[in-house]
Protein backbone atom coordinates (compact mmCIF):
# COMPACT_ATOMS: atom_id res chain seq x y z
CA UNK A 1 0.00 0.00 0.00
CA UNK A 2 1.33 3.23 -0.83
CA UNK A 3 0.45 6.16 2.29
CA UNK A 4 1.58 10.17 2.32
CA UNK A 5 1.06 11.84 5.42
CA UNK A 6 2.25 15.61 5.75
CA UNK A 7 1.62 18.33 8.37
CA UNK A 8 1.76 21.17 6.14
CA UNK A 9 0.85 25.30 6.26
CA UNK A 10 0.14 24.90 2.32
CA UNK A 11 -3.11 24.64 0.77
CA UNK A 12 -3.34 21.53 -0.86
CA UNK A 13 -5.54 20.13 -4.29
CA UNK A 14 -7.84 17.48 -4.22
CA UNK A 15 -7.30 16.74 -7.65
CA UNK A 16 -3.72 15.92 -7.40
CA UNK A 17 -4.09 14.12 -4.16
CA UNK A 18 -6.94 11.85 -5.99
CA UNK A 19 -4.67 12.11 -9.46
CA UNK A 20 -1.56 10.36 -7.22
CA UNK A 21 -4.16 7.44 -5.56
CA UNK A 22 -5.53 6.97 -8.86
CA UNK A 23 -2.41 6.45 -10.53
CA UNK A 24 -0.61 4.34 -7.82
CA UNK A 25 -2.02 0.97 -8.73
CA UNK A 26 -3.77 0.19 -12.12
CA UNK A 27 -6.27 -2.40 -9.50
CA UNK A 28 -8.17 1.03 -8.38
CA UNK A 29 -11.54 0.72 -8.71
CA UNK A 30 -12.87 3.59 -6.22
CA UNK A 31 -11.19 6.66 -4.27
CA UNK A 32 -12.98 7.94 -1.22
CA UNK A 33 -11.90 11.61 0.60
CA UNK A 34 -12.91 13.51 3.15
CA UNK A 35 -12.52 17.43 2.98
CA UNK A 36 -12.74 19.55 6.38
CA UNK A 37 -13.05 23.27 5.74
CA UNK A 38 -13.02 26.30 8.23
CA UNK A 39 -16.67 27.01 8.68
CA UNK A 40 -17.83 30.64 8.98
CA UNK A 41 -19.88 30.00 11.94
CA UNK A 42 -19.19 28.00 14.96
CA UNK A 43 -22.32 27.58 17.60
CA UNK A 44 -23.75 31.10 16.82
CA UNK A 45 -20.29 33.01 16.45
CA UNK A 46 -18.91 34.28 13.13
CA UNK A 47 -15.93 32.83 12.84
CA UNK A 48 -12.85 35.28 11.46
CA UNK A 49 -10.17 33.14 11.92
CA UNK A 50 -8.55 29.62 13.16
CA UNK A 51 -5.04 29.07 14.34
CA UNK A 52 -3.80 25.59 14.34
CA UNK A 53 -0.94 24.43 16.26
CA UNK A 54 0.26 20.79 16.30
CA UNK A 55 3.05 18.70 17.86
CA UNK A 56 5.78 18.24 15.09
CA UNK A 57 6.87 14.59 14.96
CA UNK A 58 4.19 13.20 17.16
CA UNK A 59 1.36 14.07 15.09
CA UNK A 60 2.93 12.54 12.00
CA UNK A 61 3.54 9.63 14.14
CA UNK A 62 0.06 9.16 15.62
CA UNK A 63 -0.83 9.26 12.13
CA UNK A 64 1.19 6.85 10.48
CA UNK A 65 -0.18 4.72 13.43
CA UNK A 66 -3.89 5.11 12.70
CA UNK A 67 -3.10 4.52 8.78
CA UNK A 68 -1.17 1.32 10.21
CA UNK A 69 -4.91 0.07 12.07
CA UNK A 70 -6.59 1.01 8.97
CA UNK A 71 -4.70 -1.02 6.68
CA UNK A 72 -5.17 -4.03 9.72
CA UNK A 73 -8.83 -4.06 8.97
CA UNK A 74 -9.64 -2.95 5.26
CA UNK A 75 -7.44 -4.05 2.24
CA UNK A 76 -6.27 -0.46 0.88
CA UNK A 77 -4.19 0.23 -1.88
CA UNK A 78 -3.39 4.10 -0.88
CA UNK A 79 -4.13 6.24 1.73
CA UNK A 80 -3.12 10.01 1.72
CA UNK A 81 -3.66 12.35 4.99
CA UNK A 82 -2.85 16.25 4.58
CA UNK A 83 -3.66 18.31 7.70
CA UNK A 84 -2.61 22.19 7.50
CA UNK A 85 -1.10 24.08 10.48
CA UNK A 86 -1.38 28.16 10.97
CA UNK A 87 -3.60 30.41 10.21
CA UNK A 88 -6.90 29.57 8.07
CA UNK A 89 -9.86 31.66 7.42
CA UNK A 90 -13.53 30.37 6.75
CA UNK A 91 -13.77 28.58 3.44
CA UNK A 92 -10.11 27.28 3.80
CA UNK A 93 -9.19 23.50 3.41
CA UNK A 94 -8.44 21.93 6.63
CA UNK A 95 -7.81 18.56 6.40
CA UNK A 96 -7.59 16.14 3.42
CA UNK A 97 -8.05 12.10 3.54
CA UNK A 98 -7.85 10.28 0.48
CA UNK A 99 -8.28 6.62 0.51
CA UNK A 100 -8.28 3.91 -2.75
CA UNK A 101 -9.07 0.16 -2.91
CA UNK A 102 -10.24 -1.96 -5.28
CA UNK A 103 -14.02 -2.02 -3.98
CA UNK A 104 -16.27 0.88 -2.64
CA UNK A 105 -17.28 -0.06 1.06
CA UNK A 106 -13.11 -0.88 1.64
CA UNK A 107 -12.19 2.59 0.69
CA UNK A 108 -15.41 4.79 2.53
CA UNK A 109 -15.32 2.82 6.00
CA UNK A 110 -11.60 3.31 5.99
CA UNK A 111 -11.57 6.82 5.23
CA UNK A 112 -14.06 7.49 8.10
CA UNK A 113 -11.78 5.85 10.32
CA UNK A 114 -9.01 7.47 9.70
CA UNK A 115 -10.94 10.47 10.45
CA UNK A 116 -12.52 9.69 13.68
CA UNK A 117 -8.96 8.92 14.45
CA UNK A 118 -7.38 11.94 13.53
CA UNK A 119 -9.86 14.26 15.50
CA UNK A 120 -9.21 12.06 18.62
CA UNK A 121 -5.90 10.84 18.56
CA UNK A 122 -3.75 13.27 15.94
CA UNK A 123 -2.28 15.82 18.32
CA UNK A 124 -3.46 19.13 16.59
CA UNK A 125 -5.62 21.90 18.24
CA UNK A 126 -7.44 25.13 16.93
CA UNK A 127 -7.88 28.40 18.65
CA UNK A 128 -10.90 30.31 17.02
CA UNK A 129 -11.11 34.09 16.62
CA UNK A 130 -14.77 35.62 16.37
CA UNK A 131 -15.14 39.83 16.33
CA UNK A 132 -15.67 38.98 20.60
CA UNK A 133 -12.98 36.80 21.39
CA UNK A 134 -10.30 34.15 21.01
CA UNK A 135 -10.42 30.93 22.25
CA UNK A 136 -8.90 27.32 22.07
CA UNK A 137 -11.53 24.94 21.44
CA UNK A 138 -12.24 22.28 23.84
CA UNK A 139 -12.79 18.72 22.20
CA UNK A 140 -15.73 17.12 21.65
CA UNK A 141 -17.37 14.09 23.26
CA UNK A 142 -19.18 13.56 20.07
CA UNK A 143 -16.03 13.22 18.36
CA UNK A 144 -14.39 10.50 21.07
CA UNK A 145 -18.25 8.16 20.32
CA UNK A 146 -17.46 8.39 16.71
CA UNK A 147 -14.45 6.98 17.24
CA UNK A 148 -15.34 4.58 20.10
CA UNK A 149 -17.52 2.68 17.81
CA UNK A 150 -14.91 1.53 15.27
CA UNK B 1 15.04 16.02 30.29
CA UNK B 2 13.55 18.60 27.44
CA UNK B 3 9.48 19.32 28.76
CA UNK B 4 7.09 20.67 25.85
CA UNK B 5 3.92 22.98 26.32
CA UNK B 6 1.06 22.70 23.42
CA UNK B 7 -1.74 24.98 22.50
CA UNK B 8 -3.32 26.52 25.99
CA UNK B 9 -1.07 25.12 28.26
CA UNK B 10 2.11 26.60 26.02
CA UNK B 11 0.09 30.15 26.30
CA UNK B 12 -0.56 29.75 29.48
CA UNK B 13 2.60 29.38 30.99
CA UNK B 14 4.31 31.63 28.01
CA UNK B 15 6.85 29.56 27.19
CA UNK B 16 7.04 26.57 24.30
CA UNK B 17 9.06 24.40 26.37
CA UNK B 18 11.87 24.06 29.37
CA UNK B 19 14.97 22.09 30.06
CA UNK B 20 14.58 19.66 33.35
CA UNK B 21 17.33 18.13 34.88
CA UNK B 22 16.71 14.52 35.38
CA UNK B 23 17.18 13.39 39.28
CA UNK B 24 15.37 11.48 42.08
CA UNK B 25 12.86 13.68 42.24
CA UNK B 26 11.95 13.89 38.35
CA UNK B 27 11.70 9.87 38.40
CA UNK B 28 8.02 9.92 37.09
CA UNK B 29 5.54 12.20 35.31
CA UNK B 30 3.50 12.45 38.22
CA UNK B 31 7.15 13.41 40.09
CA UNK B 32 7.88 16.05 37.17
CA UNK B 33 4.58 17.36 37.53
CA UNK B 34 5.15 18.07 41.39
CA UNK B 35 8.62 19.36 40.74
CA UNK B 36 7.68 21.96 38.01
CA UNK B 37 4.32 23.16 39.89
CA UNK B 38 6.92 24.03 42.95
CA UNK B 39 9.58 25.48 40.63
CA UNK B 40 7.22 27.59 39.17
CA UNK B 41 4.52 27.91 41.25
CA UNK B 42 1.07 29.63 39.62
CA UNK B 43 -0.56 28.69 37.06
CA UNK B 44 1.64 25.46 37.26
CA UNK B 45 -0.37 23.99 39.36
CA UNK B 46 -3.80 24.56 38.07
CA UNK B 47 -2.92 23.72 34.74
CA UNK B 48 -1.31 20.82 34.96
CA UNK B 49 -3.63 19.73 37.61
CA UNK B 50 -6.53 19.63 35.05
CA UNK B 51 -8.04 15.90 34.63
CA UNK B 52 -8.03 16.63 31.06
CA UNK B 53 -4.66 17.05 31.29
CA UNK B 54 -2.32 14.70 28.33
CA UNK B 55 1.28 13.92 28.96
CA UNK B 56 3.56 12.22 26.08
CA UNK B 57 6.79 10.48 26.55
CA UNK B 58 8.85 10.59 23.62
CA UNK B 59 5.97 11.42 21.39
CA UNK B 60 3.98 8.27 23.14
CA UNK B 61 0.88 8.81 25.38
CA UNK B 62 1.56 8.34 28.80
CA UNK B 63 0.58 7.88 32.25
CA UNK B 64 1.29 9.49 35.48
CA UNK B 65 3.18 6.82 36.67
CA UNK B 66 5.07 6.32 33.39
CA UNK B 67 8.93 6.28 34.57
CA UNK B 68 11.30 8.83 32.87
CA UNK B 69 15.06 9.01 32.12
CA UNK B 70 17.43 11.63 30.91
CA UNK B 71 17.36 11.50 27.28
CA UNK B 72 12.87 11.64 27.70
CA UNK B 73 11.32 14.48 25.75
CA UNK B 74 8.12 15.24 27.44
CA UNK B 75 5.04 17.14 26.64
CA UNK B 76 1.71 18.24 28.18
CA UNK B 77 -1.25 19.12 26.40
CA UNK B 78 -4.80 19.58 26.32
CA UNK B 79 -7.53 17.13 24.32
CA UNK B 80 -6.55 17.59 20.91
CA UNK B 81 -9.10 19.37 18.48
CA UNK B 82 -7.94 18.57 15.08
CA UNK B 83 -9.64 17.62 11.57
CA UNK C 1 -29.66 22.29 -1.04
CA UNK C 2 -27.64 22.67 -3.70
CA UNK C 3 -27.54 19.90 -6.28
CA UNK C 4 -26.26 18.86 -9.68
CA UNK C 5 -26.89 15.38 -11.48
CA UNK C 6 -25.31 14.97 -14.65
CA UNK C 7 -24.85 11.51 -16.75
CA UNK C 8 -22.04 12.37 -20.11
CA UNK C 9 -19.86 10.87 -21.76
CA UNK C 10 -17.28 13.56 -20.94
CA UNK C 11 -14.96 13.00 -18.11
CA UNK C 12 -15.18 15.26 -15.00
CA UNK C 13 -12.01 17.19 -12.79
CA UNK C 14 -12.66 16.05 -8.89
CA UNK C 15 -11.24 19.74 -8.77
CA UNK C 16 -14.13 21.63 -10.12
CA UNK C 17 -16.60 19.34 -8.45
CA UNK C 18 -15.79 19.65 -5.14
CA UNK C 19 -14.75 23.88 -5.31
CA UNK C 20 -18.46 23.77 -6.40
CA UNK C 21 -19.64 21.95 -3.34
CA UNK C 22 -17.29 24.09 -1.27
CA UNK C 23 -18.38 27.96 -2.54
CA UNK C 24 -22.09 27.11 -2.70
CA UNK C 25 -22.94 27.81 0.92
CA UNK C 26 -20.36 29.37 3.28
CA UNK C 27 -21.37 26.88 6.32
CA UNK C 28 -19.97 23.78 4.70
CA UNK C 29 -17.80 22.29 6.96
CA UNK C 30 -16.81 19.28 5.17
CA UNK C 31 -17.34 17.14 2.01
CA UNK C 32 -16.97 13.90 1.45
CA UNK C 33 -16.60 12.26 -1.89
CA UNK C 34 -16.40 8.79 -4.10
CA UNK C 35 -15.10 8.78 -7.31
CA UNK C 36 -15.52 5.08 -9.10
CA UNK C 37 -12.72 4.07 -11.72
CA UNK C 38 -12.80 1.29 -14.21
CA UNK C 39 -10.36 -1.60 -12.70
CA UNK C 40 -7.57 -3.11 -14.55
CA UNK C 41 -9.35 -6.64 -13.46
CA UNK C 42 -12.50 -8.32 -12.96
CA UNK C 43 -12.68 -11.49 -11.73
CA UNK C 44 -9.56 -11.88 -13.06
CA UNK C 45 -10.19 -11.45 -16.51
CA UNK C 46 -7.51 -8.78 -17.80
CA UNK C 47 -10.45 -5.66 -18.70
CA UNK C 48 -9.60 -4.12 -22.06
CA UNK C 49 -12.85 -1.46 -22.34
CA UNK C 50 -16.37 -1.14 -21.00
CA UNK C 51 -19.32 0.23 -22.84
CA UNK C 52 -21.85 1.69 -20.15
CA UNK C 53 -25.45 2.01 -21.61
CA UNK C 54 -28.21 4.01 -19.50
CA UNK C 55 -31.55 4.88 -20.06
CA UNK C 56 -32.08 8.73 -21.10
CA UNK C 57 -34.49 10.18 -18.43
CA UNK C 58 -34.68 7.35 -15.87
CA UNK C 59 -31.76 7.53 -15.14
CA UNK C 60 -31.51 11.02 -13.94
CA UNK C 61 -34.94 10.67 -12.54
CA UNK C 62 -34.11 7.85 -10.25
CA UNK C 63 -30.50 9.59 -9.14
CA UNK C 64 -33.00 12.54 -7.85
CA UNK C 65 -35.19 10.79 -6.30
CA UNK C 66 -32.46 8.81 -4.55
CA UNK C 67 -30.78 12.76 -3.43
CA UNK C 68 -34.24 13.47 -2.43
CA UNK C 69 -34.00 10.24 0.21
CA UNK C 70 -30.98 11.12 1.45
CA UNK C 71 -31.78 15.03 1.93
CA UNK C 72 -34.58 13.50 3.96
CA UNK C 73 -32.01 11.67 6.30
CA UNK C 74 -29.27 14.01 6.32
CA UNK C 75 -28.96 18.06 6.74
CA UNK C 76 -27.09 18.11 3.89
CA UNK C 77 -25.69 21.55 1.92
CA UNK C 78 -24.62 19.99 -1.87
CA UNK C 79 -24.87 17.31 -3.50
CA UNK C 80 -23.53 16.57 -6.91
CA UNK C 81 -23.82 13.36 -8.95
CA UNK C 82 -21.80 12.50 -12.16
CA UNK C 83 -21.95 9.27 -14.20
CA UNK C 84 -20.30 8.69 -17.26
CA UNK C 85 -21.04 6.39 -20.05
CA UNK C 86 -20.17 5.31 -23.77
CA UNK C 87 -17.01 3.45 -24.09
CA UNK C 88 -14.16 4.17 -21.18
CA UNK C 89 -11.41 2.19 -20.13
CA UNK C 90 -8.73 1.06 -17.03
CA UNK C 91 -8.11 3.64 -15.26
CA UNK C 92 -11.04 6.06 -16.37
CA UNK C 93 -13.50 7.94 -13.95
CA UNK C 94 -16.89 6.08 -14.11
CA UNK C 95 -18.89 7.98 -11.46
CA UNK C 96 -18.67 11.06 -9.12
CA UNK C 97 -20.39 11.45 -6.02
CA UNK C 98 -20.14 14.33 -4.10
CA UNK C 99 -21.84 15.51 -0.56
CA UNK C 100 -20.74 18.74 2.06
CA UNK C 101 -22.67 19.58 4.94
CA UNK C 102 -21.52 21.36 8.18
CA UNK C 103 -20.68 18.19 10.02
CA UNK C 104 -18.63 15.56 8.51
CA UNK C 105 -20.72 12.48 9.62
CA UNK C 106 -23.92 13.80 7.64
CA UNK C 107 -21.62 14.17 4.32
CA UNK C 108 -20.02 10.47 4.89
CA UNK C 109 -23.22 8.87 5.17
CA UNK C 110 -25.48 10.65 2.89
CA UNK C 111 -22.21 9.92 0.16
CA UNK C 112 -21.99 6.36 0.88
CA UNK C 113 -25.84 5.96 1.39
CA UNK C 114 -26.33 7.58 -2.56
CA UNK C 115 -23.37 4.92 -3.79
CA UNK C 116 -25.00 2.34 -2.69
CA UNK C 117 -28.39 3.43 -4.17
CA UNK C 118 -27.15 4.08 -7.43
CA UNK C 119 -25.18 0.65 -7.84
CA UNK C 120 -28.78 -0.75 -7.35
CA UNK C 121 -31.19 1.94 -8.70
CA UNK C 122 -29.69 4.07 -11.29
CA UNK C 123 -30.39 2.67 -14.75
CA UNK C 124 -26.74 1.78 -16.02
CA UNK C 125 -25.59 -0.93 -17.61
CA UNK C 126 -22.02 -1.99 -17.75
CA UNK C 127 -20.92 -4.11 -20.60
CA UNK C 128 -16.83 -5.72 -20.07
CA UNK C 129 -14.45 -6.33 -22.68
CA UNK C 130 -11.60 -8.23 -22.60
CA UNK C 131 -9.25 -10.18 -24.81
CA UNK C 132 -11.29 -13.85 -24.27
CA UNK C 133 -14.76 -12.02 -24.63
CA UNK C 134 -17.43 -9.31 -24.42
CA UNK C 135 -20.16 -9.39 -21.71
CA UNK C 136 -23.05 -7.71 -20.07
CA UNK C 137 -22.03 -7.29 -16.48
CA UNK C 138 -24.70 -9.19 -13.98
CA UNK C 139 -25.89 -7.51 -10.94
CA UNK C 140 -24.04 -8.41 -7.61
CA UNK C 141 -25.51 -9.67 -4.86
CA UNK C 142 -23.48 -7.98 -2.33
CA UNK C 143 -24.48 -4.30 -3.67
CA UNK C 144 -27.92 -5.48 -3.56
CA UNK C 145 -27.29 -6.32 0.74
CA UNK C 146 -25.20 -2.75 0.96
CA UNK C 147 -28.20 -0.81 -0.15
CA UNK C 148 -30.54 -2.67 1.93
CA UNK C 149 -28.13 -2.17 5.27
CA UNK C 150 -29.96 1.67 5.02
CA UNK D 1 -47.46 2.60 -26.82
CA UNK D 2 -43.50 3.28 -26.96
CA UNK D 3 -41.30 -0.29 -25.67
CA UNK D 4 -37.90 0.38 -25.36
CA UNK D 5 -35.13 -2.08 -24.73
CA UNK D 6 -32.08 -1.66 -22.66
CA UNK D 7 -28.49 -3.44 -22.44
CA UNK D 8 -28.17 -7.63 -23.21
CA UNK D 9 -32.17 -7.53 -23.89
CA UNK D 10 -31.69 -4.72 -26.80
CA UNK D 11 -28.57 -6.68 -27.99
CA UNK D 12 -30.29 -9.99 -28.10
CA UNK D 13 -33.31 -8.60 -29.54
CA UNK D 14 -31.27 -6.54 -31.95
CA UNK D 15 -33.32 -3.46 -31.71
CA UNK D 16 -33.72 -0.39 -29.30
CA UNK D 17 -37.46 -0.37 -28.92
CA UNK D 18 -40.99 -0.40 -30.93
CA UNK D 19 -43.94 1.42 -31.33
CA UNK D 20 -46.88 -1.10 -30.46
CA UNK D 21 -50.30 0.01 -30.77
CA UNK D 22 -52.28 0.03 -27.53
CA UNK D 23 -55.16 -2.54 -27.62
CA UNK D 24 -57.70 -4.38 -25.49
CA UNK D 25 -54.43 -7.40 -25.81
CA UNK D 26 -52.08 -5.27 -23.96
CA UNK D 27 -54.17 -3.80 -21.36
CA UNK D 28 -51.34 -4.53 -18.88
CA UNK D 29 -47.11 -5.41 -18.76
CA UNK D 30 -48.04 -9.23 -18.45
CA UNK D 31 -50.30 -8.99 -21.36
CA UNK D 32 -47.69 -6.94 -23.49
CA UNK D 33 -45.21 -9.08 -22.85
CA UNK D 34 -47.47 -12.23 -24.08
CA UNK D 35 -48.16 -9.99 -26.88
CA UNK D 36 -44.47 -9.37 -28.14
CA UNK D 37 -43.27 -12.45 -27.57
CA UNK D 38 -46.74 -13.68 -30.29
CA UNK D 39 -45.73 -11.60 -32.96
CA UNK D 40 -41.95 -11.87 -32.52
CA UNK D 41 -41.75 -15.61 -31.66
CA UNK D 42 -37.98 -16.30 -29.90
CA UNK D 43 -36.01 -14.71 -28.47
CA UNK D 44 -38.63 -12.85 -27.29
CA UNK D 45 -39.85 -15.63 -24.76
CA UNK D 46 -36.99 -16.66 -23.28
CA UNK D 47 -35.46 -13.52 -22.52
CA UNK D 48 -38.63 -11.59 -21.63
CA UNK D 49 -39.58 -14.89 -19.27
CA UNK D 50 -36.62 -14.07 -17.73
CA UNK D 51 -37.65 -13.78 -13.68
CA UNK D 52 -34.90 -10.83 -13.04
CA UNK D 53 -36.27 -8.92 -16.05
CA UNK D 54 -37.08 -5.31 -14.81
CA UNK D 55 -39.99 -3.58 -16.44
CA UNK D 56 -40.49 0.78 -16.45
CA UNK D 57 -43.97 2.54 -17.37
CA UNK D 58 -43.23 6.03 -17.70
CA UNK D 59 -39.47 5.60 -15.92
CA UNK D 60 -40.91 4.44 -13.02
CA UNK D 61 -40.28 0.63 -11.84
CA UNK D 62 -43.65 -1.16 -12.65
CA UNK D 63 -45.28 -4.94 -11.65
CA UNK D 64 -46.45 -6.93 -14.32
CA UNK D 65 -49.82 -6.05 -13.50
CA UNK D 66 -49.59 -2.77 -14.37
CA UNK D 67 -51.77 -1.22 -16.59
CA UNK D 68 -50.90 0.50 -19.57
CA UNK D 69 -52.42 2.97 -21.77
CA UNK D 70 -51.81 4.56 -25.63
CA UNK D 71 -49.24 7.31 -24.24
CA UNK D 72 -46.67 5.41 -22.04
CA UNK D 73 -43.11 4.61 -22.73
CA UNK D 74 -42.43 0.87 -21.70
CA UNK D 75 -38.94 -0.16 -21.01
CA UNK D 76 -37.50 -3.94 -20.37
CA UNK D 77 -33.95 -4.45 -18.76
CA UNK D 78 -31.49 -6.21 -16.80
CA UNK D 79 -30.85 -5.47 -13.25
CA UNK D 80 -28.75 -2.24 -13.11
CA UNK D 81 -24.83 -2.20 -13.58
CA UNK D 82 -23.96 0.95 -13.17
CA UNK D 83 -21.31 3.02 -10.36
Amino acid sequence: MKRFVSIQTEDFSIELETNQLRTATPEVGGIATFTGLVSDLNRDQKIESLLLEHYPGMTEKQLEQIIDQAQLRWNLLGVRVIHRVGLLHPRDQIVFVGVSSRHRKECFEACQFIMDYLKTQATIWKKESSQEKSEWLSARESDRIEQQKW
Amino acid sequence: MQVLYFASIREQFDIEGEQIECTADTANVQALIDFLCEIHGEPWGKVLGDPNLLVSVNQELASLDAPLSASDEIAFFPPVTGG
